[in-house]
C-alpha cells in the first residue's frame, strides 16, 4: 500500500474523470458508491482501479437510489463516501440527496451533466443546474462547486469533501460530459503538502460506548410529525447554510470593473466567455466577465455590484434559461438589461460569445 | 402498567409505553429483536435502520443506534454502513411494502451481492401507516382500501413469496427464514440464528415475520390470532428456508 | 344511573361523520351528561379530532385521540389507535366514536372491546347526498349495504357555504326513499344553525332536524 | 500558433481518428505545449462518424469546443459532409482522395482543399492498419503542431509493449509517419 496517493505535485495530462477519482484519493476518500452513466463511468474505472491499492473501497450498487442511499451509509458510519452520476441517474439520485439535506450528511456528490431532459444525450450539457441546485423535495440547501477545468475538478473535489465535513451540508461537484471526457493537462498534489488542511470525518452513528449505558442512544430521523415542528427543523438548516455563505462563496471576475457587457456564464462555458473577453478586449470592447463558482451559496452581492455598472449583461448557458433563473433571481432590483444566449445541450465557442456581445455594443 | 420487568435491556425505556396500536405485531417482533441483542451482548455493534410505514414508530425504540431512512432505502443505506464499516451489525427493519415493493430492487440486490446485514421484515398483508392500502403479501380476496373488492390475483398477481425469492437468489452463507408472531419461541430462535449469521460475517441474512394488524385488518383479538394463523399460513410457509451448512428449523 | 347512550358514526370519505360526531357529544354535554368522544378514523386521522382536541376538551368532552405532537411518523397519515380505545367501553356516561370511512365501514368497531355486545351500541350512517359516491337512491343502498350493520341513517347533505333550503330538502327527500327501502330510519336531519329560522323543527319528509356548528374546517392543518 | 491551432478529425468508427488525436496531444503536452482533446463520443461512438476536436497551444485553452477549424481531416464521404460546419475562409481541408462520391460535397468556402491518397498509400506501401498513422503525419506536416521525433516518441509510449514483440511494427509505424509527413509536404 502506497502512503500517499500523490506525493508532491505532478503535472498531468488526463481525462476530467481521471483527476476527479485521483482528486477523491489524494482528498483522503474511503469509499466510493456507484452505479454506472455515461459520461460518469470513468471516474468509477479509475477509482477501483486506484482504490485497492491504497486500502480504499467501492460498491457498485443496483441504481443510482442506491448509490445515493448507500454513499449516505458511509457518512453516517464516519467516512469519507462519495458517488458520482450524471442525467437521469441524477434524476434519481434526488431522493438520497434530499434526505442528506434534511439530515446534514456531508456526502459528496460529482455530477457529470449530459443532455436532457429524459435519456437525451450522453455527451454535454449544463441542463442539470437546477436539479443539481435545487432538486428533491426541498430548499436547496446543498453546496454547489460549478467546476470549468481539469485543474478545477481536482481542486474543488478535495475541497468538496472538506466543506461538506466542516460545514455537514451535502455538497456537489458540477462538471459535465466536456470535461469528463476531454484530455488536458493540470497539477495533481497533496493537498496536505500544500497547506491545506483536511477536515477530518467522523462517525454520526456508533460513537464510543455502549448506548444506553455509557451514553445516550443516537437516534436519527428525516421524519416530523407537526407543522411547526418541522418549520423549525428546516429554519436551523437555513440559518446554519446563511452562516456559511460568506465562508463558502467563490466567484471568479475578468475585467469587470469598467465592462459595458456584462457576460455572465457558469462552468465550462465560462471558459468560452474568458476566450470572449480576451478577444473583445484586444479590440478595445469594454466587456467583462462574472463567473459564479459556488452556484450554491450564490455571490449575490458581488454580481450585484457588476451588474449594477455594466449597460448590458449577456447569459450564456449550455441550458435553455436554468442559470438565467439563478441570475435573474440573485440580481432583483437591479435594471440593467438581460440578453440570453441559450445552447440547451450544446457546447459554446468564443466566436459564437464573441458576436452576441458585439451585438450589445 | 407494569410490563417493565419483561422488557429487553436493549429497550430505550425513556420511549416506553411505544406507539404502536394495541395488539399490533411490531412489539412483539421488536422484544424478540431486543432480547438477541440482549443475548449476544451487541448493543454497541449494532446499527439498526428502520424505513417509512409503522416500522419508522422504531426510530427511538431500543437502546440502539437507529437511522429512519425513507421508503424502501433502509437496505441501502444499512448495506452502506456495513461496507464502510466491517464490524457494524447492521440490521433493517421494514414492512412488507418497503421490503417487496418501493425497496425490491434493493432486498434483490444486496441478497444477490451478499451483503453481510440482516433485513428484518415484518409482513402483516397491508400498508399499516397510510391507511390499509393493498401491498404485495395482500390475501387473495382480502379487502383493503385499494382493493376494495377484495385482491383480484388476475389483476394484482398472487401474494409475495419473499423469503422463496431471496432463497432463490441468495448465496452461500446466507439465511433466511419465515417466522410468525404467533410463535414468539420460533421467532426469537430463528431471529437469533439470523444476528448470529451476520455477526459471525457468513452471508446475507433475511427473515419475514408474520405479524398482525388488527387496526387495519378491523379484527378483534379472536379473529386476528385466526387471520395470522389460519388465513396468513395457507399463503406463508413458517420456517427456515436456508441455513449455511447446517439443518433447518422447521 | 340511566342508560347510557353509544353512537358510532360511520359513514362515507367527507360526508361528515367527524362533524356529527362532535356535534353530537356537544349536545349531549349541554344536556348534562358526561361524553367521551373517541376517534377511531383509522384510514385518514390525520384529518380528523386530532387538531381540534384540546378545543373540544376545554368545551367540556373528553377526547380521545391522539395529539398529532405525540405520534412521530403519523406525518406519514398514520393510523395508530391508541391503546385506551379498545376499552372505551368500559368508561361511565355516554360514548361518542368517530369512526371515519373505509372499506371495512363498521367492522372497525371490532377494535374496541365489547363493542358488537353492547346492548346499546347504535351504528349511524352519515350521508351527504352531494357526495359523488351517495348521490341517488340505489347509490345510498348499495352503499349502506356494503357499510354491514347500520341502525340509523343520518342526513348531512350539504354544499359547504353553498348550501340552501333546496339542497336540504332534496337530500332529505333521497335519503328517506332510502331509508325505506333499506327499513332502516332516518335519524335526524343535520343542518347547519343558520338555517333554523326558515326551516324549523322538521324537514320535507317529517324527520328531526339537529342544529350543527361546523368544527372540522378547522382541522386541515 | 499564438492562439493555438484547432484541428478536427473525423471518420469513420474504426478508422482510429480518436488515437490519432490521443497520440497527437499527448506528444503536444510531452513538448510541454497546452493540449486539449475532447472526442465526440455518444452514439456514434459505434459505426457513425467519428470526431476528435483537438487544440494545441503554447497558451493556456479556452473553450473545448470550437467554431471553425484551422485545420479538418475528413477520411470518409460522410465525413466530409458532416465536417462541412466548421471550415471557413481560414480553414486547411483535408480529405482522402480515395473516397469516391464526394465531389460536389467539398466546401466551397475553404482555404485550400487538399486532397491526400493515405487510403491508398497505406495499402499499397504498407498496410491498412497505419492507415492511421499517415494521417498523424499528414497533420504534423501541416501543422507543425508537435515535432517528428515528439510524435515518435508519443507513438513508441502508446505501442512500445506491442514493438517490443515485433520491432518491424516500429519501422512500419514510423516510415508510415514519416511518409503522411511526406505527402503533404508542397501542399500548404
Amino acid at each position: 500500500m502506497a502512503a500517499k496517493p500523490i506525493e508532491g505535485e505532478k503535472k498531468v495530462f488526463v481525462t476530467g474523470n481521471e483527476a476527479t477519482a485521483w482528486a477523491a484519493l489524494a482528498a483522503g476518500a474511503d469509499i466510493m458508491y456507484g452505479y454506472p452513466i455515461t459520461p460518469q463511468n470513468e471516474i468509477m474505472h479509475y477509482w477501483t482501479r486506484l482504490a485497492p491499492k491504497h486500502g480504499k473501497k467501492f460498491l457498485q450498487t443496483e441504481d443510482e437510489i442506491s448509490a445515493g442511499f448507500t454513499c449516505l451509509g458511509g457518512v453516517f458510519s464516519g467516512k469519507k463516501a462519495f458517488t458520482a452520476t450524471a442525467g437521469p441517474g441524477n434524476t434519481l439520485m434526488q431522493e438520497p440527496m434530499s434526505m442528506a439535506e434534511m439530515m446534514r450528511v456531508p456526502a459528496v456528490f460529482v455530477i457529470c451533466q449530459r443532455g436532457g431532459p429524459s435519456t437525451a444525450t450522453v455527451i454535454y450539457s449544463q441542463q442539470e443546474t437546477t436539479l443539481t441546485c435545487f432538486g428533491g423535495n426541498g430548499e436547496g440547501l446543498r453546496i454547489v462547486y460549478s467546476t470549468e477545468s481539469h485543474q478545477e475538478l481536482f481542486d474543488y473535489t478535495i475541497k468538496a469533501f472538506n466543506t461538506a465535513w466542516k460545514y455537514r451540508f451535502p455538497t456537489f461537484v458540477l462538471g459535465d460530459g466536456y470535461q469528463s471526457k476531454m484530455r488536458e493537462s493540470l497539477v495533481m498534489y497533496d493537498p496536505e503538502a500544500r497547506g491545506i488542511e483536511m477536515v477530518k470525518p467522523e462517525p454520526i452513528v456508533r460513537k464510543p460506548g455502549i448506548p444506553g449505558v455509557d451514553r445516550k442512544p443516537i437516534h436519527l430521523r428525516n421524519t416530523y410529525n407537526m407543522e411547526d415542528e418541522l418549520y423549525d427543523a428546516v429554519m436551523d438548516i437555513v440559518n446554519d447554510f446563511k452562516k456559511m455563505s460568506p465562508e463558502v462563496v467563490e466567484y471568479a471576475t475578468f475585467d469587470c470593473e469598467d465592462a459595458d457587457v456584462l457576460i455572465l456564464a457558469h462552468g465550462v462555458v465560462s471558459r468560452a466567455a474568458q476566450g470572449a473577453v480576451k478577444q473583445l478586449r484586444e479590440e478595445g470592447l469594454k466587456v467583462g466577465h462574472f463567473r459564479p463558482i459556488t452556484l450554491r451559496p450564490f455571490p449575490q452581492e458581488e454580481l450585484k455590484k457588476y451588474a449594477k455598472k455594466a449597460k448590458n449583461i449577456l447569459v450564456v448557458e449550455s441550458a435553455y434559461g436554468q442559470f438565467d433563473k439563478m441570475v435573474k433571481e440573485n440580481i432583483y432590483g437591479v435594471s440593467t438589461p438581460i440578453k440570453q444566449y441559450f445552447r440547451p445541450g450544446e457546447g459554446i465557442t468564443v466566436e459564437e460569445v464573441v458576436q452576441e456581445a458585439k451585438e450589445l455594443i | 402498567m407494569s410490563i417493565q420487568p419483561q422488557m429487553p435491556k436493549s429497550w430505550c425505556l425513556e420511549t416506553k409505553p411505544h406507539k404502536f396500536c394495541p395488539g399490533c405485531g411490531h412489539p412483539m417482533l421488536l422484544k424478540a429483536l431486543g432480547e438477541v441483542i440482549d443475548e449476544f451482548e451487541i448493543a454497541d455493534k449494532v446499527v439498526f435502520g428502520c424505513d417509512i410505514g409503522c416500522s419508522l414508530l422504531a426510530w427511538d425504540f431500543f437502546n440502539v443506534d437507529t437511522i429512519q431512512t425513507h421508503h424502501g432505502r433502509t437496505t441501502p443505506v444499512i448495506v452502506g454502513i456495513k461496507r464502510a464499516d466491517e464490524e457494524v451489525i447492521g440490521i433493517a427493519y421494514m414492512g412488507d411494502g418497503g421490503g417487496y415493493a418501493i425497496g425490491s430492487q434493493h432486498l434483490v440486490n444486496a441478497a444477490a451481492r451478499n451483503d453481510k446485514v440482516f433485513v428484518l421484515l415484518a409482513n402483516n398483508t397491508q400498508y399499516g401507516m397510510t391507511g390499509g392500502q393493498m401491498a404485495p403479501t395482500t390475501l387473495p380476496g382480502q379487502k383493503t382500501e385499494t382493493s376494495p373488492y377484495g385482491r383480484d390475483v388476475e389483476a394484482t398477481g398472487p401474494p409475495f413469496q419473499g423469503p422463496e425469492m431471496v432463497t432463490a437468489i441468495s448465496q452461500e452463507g446466507a439465511y433466511v427464514a419465515r417466522a410468525t408472531v404467533a410463535n414468539p419461541r420460533q421467532l426469537k430462535k430463528i431471529i437469533k440464528r439470523a444476528v448470529e449469521n451476520v455477526k459471525e460475517g457468513r452471508g446475507f441474512s433475511f427473515v419475514e415475520v408474520l405479524s398482525l394488524c388488527p387496526t387495519n385488518w378491523r379484527t378483534n383479538a379472536e379473529q386476528t390470532w385466526k387471520f395470522v394463523e389460519d388465513d396468513m399460513a395457507k399463503y406463508f410457509k413458517i420456517g427456515e428456508l436456508k441455513v449455511p451448512g447446517e439443518s433447518k428449523e422447521g | 344511573m340511566d342508560i347510557p347512550i353509544v353512537e358510532a358514526y360511520i359513514g362515507e370519505y367527507a360526508s361528515g361523520k367527524s362533524e356529527n360526531a362532535v356535534n353530537r357529544a356537544l349536545w349531549l354535554k349541554n344536556q348534562g351528561r358526561k361524553v367521551t368522544l373517541a376517534d377511531l378514523d383509522i384510514v385518514e386521522p390525520f384529518y380528523t379530532l386530532r387538531p381540534i382536541k384540546k378545543k373540544l376538551e376545554e368545551m367540556g368532552i373528553e377526547v380521545m385521540a391522539w395529539e398529532s405532537r405525540k405520534t412521530m411518523g403519523l406525518g406519514e397519515t398514520g393510523n395508530i389507535i391508541k391503546p385506551e380505545l379498545r376499552w372505551v367501553l368500559k368508561r361511565p356516561g355516554d360514548l361518542i366514536l368517530d369512526v371515519g370511512y373505509g372499506v371495512e365501514g363498521a367492522k372497525t368497531l371490532n377494535l374496541v372491546h365489547g363493542a358488537y355486545d353492547n346492548p346499546y351500541l347504535k351504528i349511524y350512517a352519515v350521508i351527504n347526498v352531494s357526495r359523488p359516491m351517495t348521490s341517488t337512491v340505489p347509490d345510498i343502498v348499495e352503499y349502506i349495504k356494503y357499510l354491514g350493520r347500520v341502525d340509523g341513517i343520518i342526513n348531512n347533505t350539504h354544499l359547504g357555504d353553498e348550501t340552501d333550503i333546496e339542497v336540504i330538502q332534496n337530500g332529505a327527500k333521497i335519503v328517506n326513499e332510502a331509508s325505506q327501502e333499506l327499513k332502516i330510519p332516518v335519524i335526524f336531519t343535520s343542518v347547519e344553525k343558520h338555517h333554523q329560522d326558515i326551516l324549523g323543527n322538521r324537514d320535507c319528509a317529517g324527520n328531526p332536524v339537529f342544529y350543527i356548528q361546523r368544527f372540522m374546517s378547522e382541522t386541515f392543518w | 500558433m499564438a492562439n493555438g491551432t484547432k484541428i478536427a478529425l473525423a471518420g469513420e468508427g474504426g478508422q482510429g481518428v480518436q488515437s490519432v488525436a490521443n497520440i497527437l496531444v499527448e506528444a503536444a503536452y510531452e513538448e510541454g505545449k497546452e493540449a486539449l482533446y475532447i472526442p465526440n463520443f455518444g452514439v456514434e461512438q459505434r459505426g457513425g462518424v467519428s470526431i476528435a476536436y483537438v487544440q494545441i497551444s503554447e497558451r493556456a485553452i479556452g473553450s473545448p469546443k470550437f467554431k471553425f477549424a484551422d485545420i479538418v481531416i475528413a477520411l470518409s464521404d460522410r465525413a466530409v459532409r458532416r465536417t462541412q460546419k466548421y471550415v471557413n475562409k481560414d480553414t486547411l481541408f483535408v480529405y482522402d482522395s480515395a473516397i469516391k462520391g464526394i465531389e460536389n460535397d467539398l466546401p466551397k468556402n475553404a482555404k485550400k482543399i487538399i486532397g491526400i491518397p493515405a487510403i491508398d498509400v497505406a495499402k499499397e506501401e504498407f498496410h491498412p492498419r497505419v492507415f492511421n498513422v499517415i494521417i498523424m503525419g499528414a497533420v504534423i506536416g501541416m501543422t507543425g503542431v508537435v515535432t517528428e521525433i515528439q510524435a515518435k516518441a508519443a507513438i513508441e509510449k502508446k505501442l512500445g509493449y506491442k514493438f517490443e514483440q515485433d520491432p518491424k511494427l516500429r519501422e512500419l509505424n514510423f516510415k508510415a509517419l514519416e511518409r503522411g509527413i511526406d505527402l503533404v509536404k508542397d501542399q500548404v
